[in-house]
């Protein structure tokens, strides 16, 4: 069956491959020319530039000012996705993705400060 | 582009609508609609106060409720009550009429005031009788200003 | 490039006619595994995604689909990838 | 034993939508003003949350992807945007005004003013979310909620006027002295807090948190067919005792130690203090749904992980809109803003809300790449789309009543 990229992927949850959510697909690269699917991206940087307007340009600068380090939008290579359907599934774990700047700061600084915060619940 | 800018000028249209119907209201000149709403609102509220009172000693002199419950009833009640006659106050009467109407509440007002236990423990037998007078009186305001 | 440069673009076919805005792209498994892209759905008028309509296992409520797949037969059309020239 | 207690997410989430402190009070006056005249309303909106978390649980456990996953996925990210500034900001001036409600709910027991206890009961609330497991805050608090029957009895122990009140239960109309508008809006603001959307977006993570599976349909069944019902129920039990109570005599309860007073009248201070703990727990109960579905929502949107099941640190984004909101929820309340007046301005937002949020459902419910078999029949159907037109009537009547009664008054 053929995949619709603006239906099937975007806007949908990807998970790892314990379900653990890792991020929406907020955009999806192409390959320069056009012809294939090379990457997910996800991230607000990456859902920004799709709202457009005054709106999408603060959403892209708040999560630029956020981004220390620069690294752009998370991406996600497409070999990674075991299958999509209600969400796409990767076939790793999320620890070996990159963690999103913001979780990654508020985890160091602000919630793994708290006592109790590696006990689940 | 095109789209964009008609959104923007309806917003901008509403918006002034808004702004042009708030002033309107918030300026026109009491009449005697208005000045009855107010009364009759401030009279309700002010019943209701009064028979919350009186509700409460009763059950509070028939152990059926306990006293920090009496207490914190007795407060709402006296707050509903200077709500109550701050809004009356705060409208001037514009006729003869409405000035009938001020000078049937007023009175009564200052009266609910009198009668209204500040503290559970005043809650009478004879506190309960003062208040029933006033309250029978707020109620037939109520009922002919409707 | 991202999916996004190409949603909601002006669609022209070979004759210069004007197909509409691009709302979806078709993707299939090529030889190697890849996802290859296939065609474009494009849609005139002012509707962009019809809550997925667009896809047959979206059925009922029936006056919602009726009404949904009325408006998709009259304004979507499935343009293969090579015969796409790109509009301004 | 084990499977009695697995439908108290259902009683706790009816809870947030039938007796959460806006409703106590505003229930009890709809029936101090207009008697049992608002009945059929309380029976709509049972019917209607049903119909809707019956969707949104099946789809959930289908699928395991939570409500607003799904309307992120269906209407796109600027008309879901909409739709989660709309339900976040119904969230949390509700969350605002139940911790106002528990706070009030000490008041009375204990006499200190409420406004002492709202940031005590914060941190609390806090502390509660932080340490304790989904399932027991849903156990504790969905049961001690139940003690609120006690109204319910109330209504027999009072000896009422049978032949009257099913008069009025029966009459769709206000009473003499009483104006359309007035009873209009308050239909209005029964039925919108009745589907107030915080519910589905909390029964269907719940169901997620508990790992529902295709499995747990029968469980998600009886959770919304038992709760919502009993919820509804609750909420006629201050309905009818503030009919019997005080119609008569015309007061217009506007507070809620008044809301509590004819279960003094009926059971002593027994049945007060069944009645206070009852709406403690109920409040505390919708204000830890409230808080959660807060976090649940912005995480759902934004493809954040989230969730009780999950160690803090891992959803540490999800943790943190959690306590940013209970701190707007405490400052609003220092304000001294009446929080009972706080839970009326949402009708403004559910007039955007309430279509965004069950039009998505409705149609994903009749997704056959979702649910296969499991999809919506003809009568679910034809339910779901009565009920979205009754919606979309009430959203859009809601603001111009809403300013032409000056709020119901």
């Amino acid at each position: 069956m053929p995949l619709l990229i603006a239906f099937d992927l975007l806007d949908r949850q990807i998970v790892d491959r314990n379900d653990v959510p890792v991020g929406k697909v907020d955009d999806v690269e192409l390959s320069d020319d056009g012809r294939y699917v090379t990457a997910l991206l996800t991230g607000q940087r990456a859902l920004g530039a799709r709202f457009g307007g005054l709106l999408g340009r603060w959403i892209t600068d708040t999560a630029t000012r956020l981004d220390i380090d620069r690294l752009g939008p998370r991406r996600i290579e497409y070999d990674m996705v075991a299958r999509v359907d209600s969400a796409v599934h990767l076939s790793v774990r999320r620890e070996l993705l990159m963690p999103p700047a913001l979780e990654a700061w508020l985890d160091e600084h602000v919630i793994g400060r708290i006592p109790g915060a590696s006990d689940a619940g | 582009m095109m789209r964009a800018a008609g959104w923007a000028a309806t917003g901008l249209v509403a918006v002034a609508l808004a702004w042009g119907g708030a002033g309107y209201l918030a300026t026109k000149p009491v009449d005697f609609h208005d000045y009855r709403v107010a009364a009759v609102g401030a009279a309700q509220s002010a019943y209701d106060a009064l028979a919350t009172a009186s509700l409460t000693g009763g059950a509070l002199l028939a152990g059926r409720v306990t006293q920090p419950y009496a207490d914190t009833m007795l407060d709402d009640a006296r707050s509903a009550l200077a709500g109550a006659a701050k809004q009356f106050t705060d409208v001037a009467p514009p006729d003869d009429r409405t000035e009938a109407m001020r000078d049937r509440l007023g009175p009564l007002l200052v009266r609910a005031n009198a009668v209204l236990p500040g503290r559970s423990s005043d809650l009478t037998r004879g506190a309960l009788d003062a208040i029933r007078p006033v309250q029978a009186g707020l109620d037939r305001f109520i009922e002919d200003d409707k | 490039m991202r999916a996004s440069d190409l949603l909601g673009e002006r669609a022209v076919d070979g004759s210069g006619r004007d197909l509409g805005r691009i709302v979806d792209l078709v993707c299939e498994t090529d030889a190697d595994g890849r996802p290859e892209l296939v065609a474009v759905l494009a849609v005139r008028g002012p509707w962009g995604r019809l809550l997925g309509y667009e896809r047959e296992q979206v059925r009922g409520p029936w006056i919602v689909e009726t009404l949904a797949r009325w408006i998709l037969r009259r304004q979507m059309t499935t343009v293969p990838w090579r015969s796409l020239r790109w509009g301004s | 034993m084990k499977r009695l207690l697995a439908v108290t997410l259902g009683i706790l989430t009816a809870i947030g939508g039938f007796v959460d402190i806006g409703d106590i009070v505003s229930t009890s006056e709809a029936g101090s003003r207009f008697g049992l005249a608002h009945t059929w309303v309380l029976v709509v909106g049972i019917i209607g949350i049903c119909v809707y978390a019956e969707m949104s649980g099946r789809v959930t456990a289908v699928s395991t992807r939570p409500v607003f996953d799904l309307i992120r996925e269906r209407l796109g990210p600027r008309v879901a945007l909409m739709n989660l500034l709309g339900s976040y900001l119904i969230t949390l001036l509700t969350l605002a005004a139940e911790i106002g409600g528990v706070a009030l709910a000490l008041q009375l027991l204990s006499g200190a003013p409420y406004l002492l206890w709202a940031p005590v009961v914060a941190i609390v609330l806090w502390l509660v979310l932080w340490r304790v497991k989904f399932e027991t805050l849903e156990r504790a608090f969905g049961l001690a909620g139940l003690a609120l029957v006690v109204l319910v009895l109330a209504i027999f122990r009072l000896h009422p006027d049978v032949a009257s009140l099913r008069t009025q239960a029966t009459t769709f109309r206000p009473p003499r002295g009483e104006n359309w508008p007035t009873y209009s809006f308050m239909a209005i603001a029964l039925f919108a807090s009745a589907m107030t959307p915080y519910e589905v977006f909390f029964f269907s993570s719940g169901g997620v948190e508990e790992r529902w599976t295709p499995r747990e349909l029968t469980i998600s069944r009886v959770n919304v067919f038992l709760g919502f019902p009993l919820g509804g129920l609750l909420a006629f039990g201050f309905l009818a005792t503030s009919a019997i109570v005080f119609q008569p005599i015309g007061l217009d309860v506007s507070s809620l130690g008044q809301a509590a007073l004819p279960a003094g009248m009926a059971f002593g201070t027994v049945g007060l203090g069944l009645v206070i703990l009852g709406v403690f727990a109920a409040t505390f109960g919708a204000a830890m749904e409230t808080s959660l579905s807060a976090g649940y929502t912005v995480a759902q949107y934004f493809g954040w992980s989230w969730g009780k099941l999950l160690r803090p640190r891992q959803a540490a984004r999800f943790h943190i809109v959690v306590l940013v909101s209970i701190l707007l929820a405490v400052a609003a309340l220092l304000t001294t803003i009446d929080p009972i007046q706080l839970t009326e301005y949402m009708l403004i937002f559910s007039a955007i809300v309430l279509p965004l949020t069950y039009l998505p459902i409705l149609v994903i419910a009749n997704d056959r790449g979702y649910l296969g078999e499991k999809v919506n029949g003809p009568f679910a159907n034809a339910l779901g789309l009565i009920y979205l037109v009754i919606i979309v009537t009430a959203a859009v009547a809601a603001v111009p009543i809403m300013i032409f009664t000056g709020m119901g008054g």
